[in-house]
């Protein structure tokens, strides 16, 4: 991989994608367990538990943390613990290059 | 047959009938989910005010005896429910408890159709039934939650919180008490938003009703035959039984049809977001697709037309 | 003159207006898009709704002979537009298919703003008009796909379903048959949601109108002087033709004058959803500038003045 | 104190109190974003069509001197504003200057609240009130940021320009010209759904604002006692001079009291959007926790009565 | 490249952008093609075909996709084929680490 | 890093996330430094700024550009430079491979 551009930092960019309903809960967690902000949108979307679309059908809910490799890790590893069983979600981490880095670390 | 006709040929009816077409022949046809929202927003608020402006012309002693029946119904449809489901139709223990959940809460807009039908026959009713659906909407869902939970050691309180501080229960019993703190002349000032669109409303967003449970009947050949049976004569029992207590009580023909189709109504608002964060383990299909794909419909075309036969038999 | 003046200083049409100069201005002005298909849906089942009620009480002999003048011409109008804008503006086969698709199908919004018009002059009208609007919409896109796809071997079957499921068909015929079976007592009862706040949704939705159309204007110097022209004199022309087969086929002025605007109008929802899928080879500006930026507003402000005046002239 | 009671009891008031509260207690009850955008577009509309309509029956010399005073309003406002807060706040230029602008400006739904207030009490005022909002809107915001750039060598060009073509700006005035140019049977046309449902849809806005208000209690410690008395007193101040000025000018009771709670209102739309543009040093929790979860809230339950007690002793 | 974090796995994540009248056909081809789920959101952009905003002009539409690399090439390859000549449309891939991997390829 | 599919360039994938007020001037400014589209999308976030929720505490517009590397890094520049003091927003870059890819650089 190039070289990141001038004055930016390695972090992680962690992307949750889950049933709405677990909305303020993983809010809740991503925070406790060090992300230091998140950014939220609406999705919809289809996967092993059938398609999520909808207020009854119950949409889905993205969540995006910039974070430290150890914050990934650990959020990872809390969410598979207490959500994957039984909820729809999914979770990946990803390399990003972010402008005033030492924020989100 | 002559009530079951004017139930269906009205446009509240027709409109569910459109929008389940419409998904069947794919077309594009839905109602963005903001709007679907603000619809229910709407509606909730709305027969709430009505409600409570109608309470606060009403004597406690009226309201009181038809209040303690719709509770204890509340309480005792859940356990009922929870038993007959592990016995006869081979559920686990939290699919059984999300259904009791579901059957013993109650569907406003099952209910408000059900308004919408008496006021085209022009039968009176007691103004302050919706605040039965107050009482009715909670202890369904936290008996069935308890059921579930009971010996596990698990808590179901995030769940039962979610259903107290919900936009139904909020803006249902906020409605309920801004009806009676500014009375009917309070609510006359709001009527050409709130009360006057209403039923029109209540048949745009039937339209949206009508994709959701046609989509859902799809799953109904996984539900098996005995889910089936119990997603018709469940609601068709707890009909009987509000109406039965309505008579009981005192109230009006209009009255106990109006207990009768709230207590047969099974929710799809409260119900399921509830069970999802408390009951995760339950499967979704096991209690969204009975509810939605059988009941509501059934409730809206059959149930309305025989539960106002039950109450004219009581009452005749 | 004086029509002209009636028709411009409506809150309707002052409303596109203004959404327009908004525009403009680079006003951050504009209806969130799930407002847009909210308001897009109420419309057009609220005018299929009155239609239906309408319909009810109508006898077939009345209906039938402008309702086949109607389906000829949704049929042939997309013919001679194709051969026109073959011959005249040197556009490509999808090009002119697409324009045709787009002319001889029709706008219900264009549609609605003469009906406000004739509302706010009071001149009567047969309230069976909108179902014309069914008979036009469909066959002017289904003719025009025809002819593109002709000899190419490919098929517009997805266009068409596609066109035939889209919700504007739905809720044009669903709202048309619900009126129908429910009747004007059941249409009273949404009445106050669907028919009384008519004229003012659609101010509110031609505000939008305005925003959109004026966001295409700067496209209009790439479109050439022949396709200007065709935007004015083509609707001006199927305008003249829809009163003239009105008159025919015996309708009254009002309902000549509606059967004329209908015609007139040029569908900015059904056909470029079509002709987008099944005619991707189209350009888009080629054909929603001039049916957005010229023949919308023309329609909407000189058009209804115009087939007001034809009407007068053909019933004397 | 009857006065109060009369505005607090209303679905207006009460709705907001429900919003806030369902805020505190952590329900999921809120507004979809596009509807509260919608609802405010709305809102601000109608308040624009329905002034405009009276204007046009108004003759120029009741117009123009009150019209002059809220000119002259807008203009001062800021100035002192800006000079107290730099003086006993403690504020940095920006900060100072932002709270200048919001003060300065107006908040058209504190103005509804007023208005639905003299409905249901039924006094009269002046229906062209409403044209003063727009002249006092702009030179609030104008004023405040020309005083903080004053010297500092960079432009509010922006700010203003956003502004000017801001949906407020563009709505209130484009509503009242179309008001002036179709006249009142022009409105009437579009009064079912912009004039009769007003109320209801204040009330339900009011209900999305009482969250938002609320969801600022928490910053409240941080605003420290000299912000808190400003919100208060300021308000308080501007809206006594309203009434006078209105009284002064020839307004009536009604009309002084709608000029006074105008002139007490502070922006938190068109202000907050041109500050974020010029002012982007300021800080928003300075400005908006103030006015969102103070001055809002006071106007609306004690301002209201507050200032009618004022335009009484004028017009005693 | 970092290590990927424990107990996930590198799959590809594809992101395609289009007009959203494809939207249907979109679905189907990847999951025809080989997509265990997609996630959807409503989106609006300009490119080379002009803007792309609201209800008249045509909004866009966002799907992302978690698959093997396989299907991701098996997916741009069709896409390229049948949309991007005609229809407005951007399609990209990137490297992820997925919890529960497995359940994407 | 794998090789890329066939038929892809490795380009930028710029992604911002700022306050809405922003949204027009950003527009103006990835345009004007070169980038030959974006795609735009409503979030909600929270961040240093604190929560950005709804229409009155302002919600958040997240634009992403492909584009080469010395556009990303000539926006990230100017970004740094004029917005990032006083308003909320966040920017930040990554390695895609992007289906005809000569459109974006
Ligand atoms: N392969 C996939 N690619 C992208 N998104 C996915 C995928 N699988 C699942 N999702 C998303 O994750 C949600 C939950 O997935 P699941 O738990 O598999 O039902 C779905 O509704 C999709 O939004
Ligand atoms: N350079 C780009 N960066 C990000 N998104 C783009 C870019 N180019 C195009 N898009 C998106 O893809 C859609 C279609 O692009 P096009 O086919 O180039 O008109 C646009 O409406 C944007 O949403
Ligand atoms: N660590 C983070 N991860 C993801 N998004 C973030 C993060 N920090 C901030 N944001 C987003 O960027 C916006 C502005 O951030 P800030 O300037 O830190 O307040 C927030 O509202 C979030 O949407
Ligand atoms: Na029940
Ligand atoms: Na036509
Ligand atoms: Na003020």
């Amino acid at each position: 991989m190039a070289d990141p551009p001038l004055h930016t930092t390695r972090v992680k960019l962690l992307t949750v994608i889950a049933e709405a309903v677990l909305e303020d809960r993983l809010i809740r967690d991503v925070k406790r367990l060090g992300a230091r902000g998140f950014t939220r949108s609406a999705v919809t979307g289809e996967g092993s538990r059938g398609r999520r679309v909808g207020d009854v059908e119950g949409a889905n809910v993205r969540l995006e943390c910039l974070v430290s490799e150890e914050v990934a890790e650990r959020i990872l590893a809390e969410l598979s613990a207490s959500y994957f069983e039984h909820y729809a979600a999914v979770a990946f981490v990803e390399d990003v290059s972010v402008v005033r880095g030492e924020k989100y670390i | 047959m002559e009530l079951l006709q004017t139930n269906l040929l009205t446009p509240v009816v027709l409109a569910f009938v459109l929008g389940a077409i419409a998904a069947r022949v794919g077309s594009d046809l839905r109602l963005p989910d903001p709007i679907y929202a603000t619809l229910s927003i709407y509606l909730v608020f709305a027969i709430g005010l009505k409600g409570g402006a109608s309470l606060s012309q009403s004597s406690l002693s009226e309201v009181a005896l038809p209040g303690v029946a719709a509770l204890l119904l509340g309480c005792a449809t859940p356990v009922w429910c929870y038993a007959l489901l592990r016995r006869t139709a081979d559920l686990s223990r939290e699919d059984a408890a999300a259904l009791a959940a579901h059957y013993g809460s109650i569907s406003i807009v099952t209910f408000m159709a059900g308004i919408a039908y008496l006021d085209s026959i022009q039968v009176e009713y007691e103004g302050f039934v919706p605040a039965f659906a107050a009482m009715l909407e909670v202890p369904g869902i936290a008996v069935a939650l308890f059921l579930a939970r009971r010996g596990s050691g698990k808590s179901s309180r995030e769940g039962l919180i979610e259903t107290l501080t919900g936009r139904s229960i909020v803006l249902l019993t906020g409605g309920l008490v801004i009806g009676l703190l500014s009375g009917p002349e309070g609510v006359e000032k709001v009527s050409a938003f709130f009360i006057d669109p209403f039923q029109g409303v209540l048949a745009l967003f039937l339209l949206e009703m009508g994709r959701v449970a046609s989509s859902r009947l799809g799953d109904l050949r996984q539900s098996g035959a005995v889910l089936m049976a119990f997603a018709i004569i469940g609601p068709a029992f707890h009909g009987l039984l509000g109406v039965a207590l309505g008579w009981l009580t005192g109230l009006s023909e209009g009255g106990s049809f109006a207990l009768g189709i709230l207590s047969a109504s099974a929710s799809y608002i409260a119900a399921p977001a509830a069970v999802r964060l408390s009951l995760p383990e339950a499967n979704p299909s096991v209690y969204l697709t009975p509810v939605l794909a059988v009941t509501f419909p059934f409730n809206l075309t059959l149930g309305i037309p025989l539960f106002h036969t039950f109450a004219r038999w009581f009452h005749g």
